[in-house]
């Protein structure tokens, strides 16, 4: 029997309770959908979440689910997946958690190439806080606590999940549903760290502070400063490429780990003692 | 006041000298080989190689409770800021081994001998078995002097040390161990 | 069946009853000087089909553990002073998922970087109020290399039992010092409760007996939520201020009402001390030679030794200090378990014997401040 | 034979954001200010599944029917 998102969403717990228009539900429902084609068993599923708006997803769900501190997201999923490769581990953050607060653990995490999926929903400011900047802001944007605009350059998530090492990267908006279920698919299939960078609204604060009043609005700017032609993408001036930059295999940590253990004893044996006996 | 009941050992001079290794061998010796209890302890900066360092063992028939040495019976020296450190605190019942090879100023409060530690090792290999020359000299002496008798036995020695060297560079300490004996019989 | 007897630093012995508790994952960072845990560890956990993990930090360190806990790992690190003060953000998460780890500090000289090979007996209060929030927590200090060894499989046990981290304080004399250690198989090992029943009608956070719930695994039939926010027994958000109420008392009664289980305390010579020293860590190997010298000198000096210091040994302070002439609490810091002991005390003086220069404290200093508060008796 | 849908809205989820109104390509959708969506001309539904793919709330179903 085919599943469908209401196996992995919990229909009694609706409505979300995030703002009108807010697309986290678009991409929850996304999330949901890619698991339900992708028949995953929900005991074998484990969804890490962190602090903000995002960070409530877990609430909905009826896999297992860990929500934890600001921005530790993927250093718990990362003790997860440590212990029992065979948990489809799932990271939900928001541009503050995972990016900013949580940056160290993002680079790390990709780095490592932990078999964990990153899916960033990134509104460019701190939601469930009031609207403050955070490090994926475009410069010059307005939020509550860069009321003269930021002056601060965002990060671009992909190009900083590809320098680090991600084997899978990819760029989708809330608007760009279709994409955007199509990248969560491959993200989760991909064995090792994999990011989705979810171009994501909010109405509430950052399109109240940036004349962007209503979630139409909002979507409307998605629809018009996305473009597929990944070299006129450019974050930095609110032009956002959507696409996939990176698609490469590379082993995961698991994999090389579980050949170290297949040979500690043997390897253990020859390790030369130090001799200054420290 | 106090009764002496432990065997107290200070091996001072330079990190990467070896101490530790040699403290540990002759605390091991002790308590696993002589049914004694011993700890060793060691004191050292945050540079690896070549600032102070310094390894302690006590030994004694009865249990240990301070960890470290309050008045010691026997302190190696292979460095001068290590030898100043103590030249005054030995008692007449305390001995002082020095490297006569790199320590000039030996004015001392006890009995204190020295032997050319450096050279020996230069002569049989290289730096790198100062620390076992240096084993095998107290070693010697403690089969000749009462008041270190709670210093482990040459065997019990030998066979720590066998213990605690990786088997490629066991024949090599072992002679640098031998050496040093020979150097006191 | 033969039990190993070996030579080992308290660093070492550590690790040796981690491995004999079941540990099967350590994530780390490193730090001096605590680094020879981390550094066995990963050496000896693949071979037993464990993971080692070092982590960019240490505040990734612990939501590790966390993570692994939740997958069913018995979870451990090791640290010190700074390394300490990271983690506490996520040992209220510990706490609050009810995630069993072990956490070890090994403690060294402070504040900040201060130095960081020299011990100290500082972070006592840290471990008992480090994270945010009202909370209870277990604290197990080792005086002597065995003791590394056997608490430490206590203090995987008690997180086991009751689902709470356990803080591990060590210090840097401890971790260094190498003395004969029996790796005894006599300590009986306990893991997690793991539930019974329909697996659709599990509450992960509904309390069985002891007021512990029982834990399941990602992974297994038992589906669970865990969260670090404020939920009820299905594991789902739950702000509430009956509920907040329930949670936070549990979490505190779960070990308070446990406390005569949890604590360790050893006397030596204290039937009839006029003179008590009360102590724990290193400071009390001290406090012990203290009381062998001053014994033969016909004094009656006695030491409660403590090594569980949190939950606080109450009952066992107060019988004893009422017996006692005079009490003295020797620790490498400025005043801290005195101030637990003072709460104690009825209006007896309590007397610190305080050092803060990095080095040990020596049974004559101890000695001497005893004699000099004898005499104003 | 052109193929029918039905398209149903939970009024209880359903917050008004007028997504689904905005980006419908054949118009089917009508909204007042702050009002739930109504579906004002069925017939013109094609079935492309955008109202339901860009609902924040999971509110709008659209589901094939045959013809009459």
């Amino acid at each position: 029997m085919s599943k469908n998102i209401f196996d992995y969403i919990i229909e009694d717990r609706l409505p979300f309770f995030w703002c009108e228009g807010c697309g986290n539900g678009i991409i929850l429902k996304s999330i949901a959908q890619a698991f339900a084609d992708l028949d995953l068993d929900p005991k074998n599923v484990v969804v890490v979440t962190g602090i903000g708006c995002w960070g409530k997803a877990d609430d909905y769900l009826s896999t297992n689910s860990l929500h934890v501190t600001h921005g530790r997201a993927l250093a718990a999923a990362t003790g997860v997946k440590a212990v029992n490769p065979d948990l489809k581990v799932i990271a939900l953050m928001g541009d503050g958690d995972g990016v900013t607060i949580g940056g160290n653990h993002f680079i790390h995490a990709a780095r490592r190439n932990m078999d964990i999926t990153a899916i960033i929903s990134n509104n460019f400011n701190y939601g469930m806080t009031g609207g403050q900047y955070s490090g994926t802001t475009p410069e010059p944007s307005f939020t509550s606590t860069s009321r003269y605009g930021s002056v601060e350059p965002p990060f671009d998530i992909c190009a900083l999940a590809k320098a680090a090492g991600a084997p899978y990267v990819a760029r989708a908006t809330v608007y760009h549903v279709n994409l955007l279920e199509k990248y969560i698919k491959n993200a989760i299939l991909k064995k090792g760290f994999s990011v989705v960078d979810v171009i994501n609204i909010c109405p509430t604060y950052y399109g109240r502070f940036n004349k962007l009043k209503s979630p139409v609005d909002m979507m409307n700017w998605l629809k018009d400063n996305a473009t597929t032609k990944l070299e006129e993408g450019n974050i930095y001036n609110n032009k956002f490429a959507i696409g996939e930059f990176a698609n490469e295999d590379k082993l995961d940590f698991s994999t090389k780990y579980a050949r170290i253990q297949k040979n500690a004893r043997e390897l253990s044996a020859h390790l030369e003692q130090d001799l200054s006996g420290k | 006041m106090f009764l002496k009941t432990r065997t107290e050992i200070v091996l001072a001079g330079v990190g990467g000298q070896g101490l530790i290794l040699i403290g540990k061998i002759i605390g091991e010796a002790a308590a696993l080989f002589e049914g004694k209890n011993a700890v060793q302890t060691q004191s050292y900066g945050v540079a690896s190689r070549g600032g102070f360092s310094k390894s302690e063992v006590v030994i004694s028939d009865e249990e240990v409770a301070y960890p470290e040495v309050l008045e010691p019976d026997l302190v190696l020296a292979l460095s001068q800021q290590s030898y100043d450190m103590y030249r005054s605190k030995i008692g007449k019942d305390s001995l002082l081994i020095f490297d006569s090879d790199t320590i000039e100023q030996r004015e001392c409060s006890g009995k204190a001998i020295g032997y050319q530690i450096t050279s020996t090792a230069v002569n049989l290999h290289s730096m790198k078995i100062l620390n076992m020359i240096a084993l095998g000299i107290l070693a010697g002496l403690s089969v000749s002097r009462a008041n270190i008798a709670g210093f482990p036995s040459y065997d019990s020695l030998k066979k720590s040390l066998e213990q605690n060297t990786p088997a490629q560079y066991k024949n090599l300490n072992l002679e640098a161990f031998e050496t040093g004996y020979k150097l006191v019989n | 069946m033969t039990q190993e007897v070996k030579f080992l630093q308290g660093n070492e012995a550590c690790l040796e009853g981690a491995l004999k508790a079941g540990a099967r994952f350590y994530a780390g960072y490193p730090i001096t000087p605590s680094s020879e845990i981390a550094e066995m560890a990963s050496q000896r956990l693949p071979a037993v089909g464990g993971v080692f993990i070092q982590m960019e930090d240490e505040l990734g360190s612990m939501a590790a553990l966390v993570g692994a806990s939740m997958a069913g790992a018995k979870a451990f690190t090791a640290t010190s002073g700074p390394g300490f003060s990271l983690m506490q953000e996520n040992l209220g998460l510990a706490i609050m998922t009810e995630a069993p780890c072990v956490v070890i500090n090994v403690q060294r000289s402070g504040p900040s970087t201060g130095l960081a090979t020299k011990p100290a007996q500082a972070d006592v209060m840290q471990a008992r109020w480090g994270t945010h929030g009202d909370h209870a927590i277990i604290t197990l200090c080792p005086t002597s290399v065995q003791e590394c060894y056997d608490l430490m499989i206590y203090a995987f046990n008690f997180s086991e039992k009751f689902r709470t981290p356990v803080i591990f304080l060590s210090d840097e004399i401890l971790g260094h010092m190498r003395e004969k250690v029996v790796l005894r198989d006599d300590i009986p090992v306990i893991n997690r409760t793991f539930p019974q029943g329909d697996p659709k009608q599990y509450r992960p956070y509904k309390p069985g007996d002891n007021k512990v719930p029982p834990m399941a695994y990602f992974g297994s039939e038992y589906i669970f939520h865990a969260s670090s926010s404020m939920h009820d027994e299905t594991g789902y958000p739950n702000n509430t201020s009956q509920n907040a109420d329930k949670v936070i008392r549990r979490l505190y009664e779960k070990i308070y009402d446990h406390r005569d289980e949890i604590s360790i305390v050893k006397e030596f010579e204290t039937k009839d001390a006029d003179v008590l020293f009360i102590s724990f860590g290193s400071a009390a190997r001290s406090s012990r030679e203290a009381v062998n010298m001053m014994r033969k000198d016909g004094i009656k000096a006695g030491l409660l030794q403590i090594n569980t210091i949190w939950p606080f040994p109450d009952r066992k302070v107060q019988e004893l200090i009422s017996r006692a002439k005079v009490v003295l609490v020797p620790e490498l810091n400025l005043g801290q378990i005195i101030n637990e002991v003072r709460k104690l005390s009825s209006g007896k003086p309590v007397f610190g014997v305080n050092k803060v220069d990095s080095t040990i404290i020596t049974p004559y200093e101890i000695i001497d401040k005893a004699k000099e508060v004898l005499q104003n008796v | 034979m052109k193929k029918q849908y039905t398209i149903s809205i939970n009024e209880k989820r359903c917050k008004k954001c007028g997504i689904c109104v905005a980006f419908c390509p054949k118009n089917v959708f009508e909204i007042n200010i702050n009002t739930v969506p109504r579906v004002t001309a069925p017939d013109a539904c094609i079935g492309c599944n955008w109202c339901y793919l860009r609902c924040p709330e999971i509110a709008i179903f659209v589901e094939k029917r045959e013809a009459v």
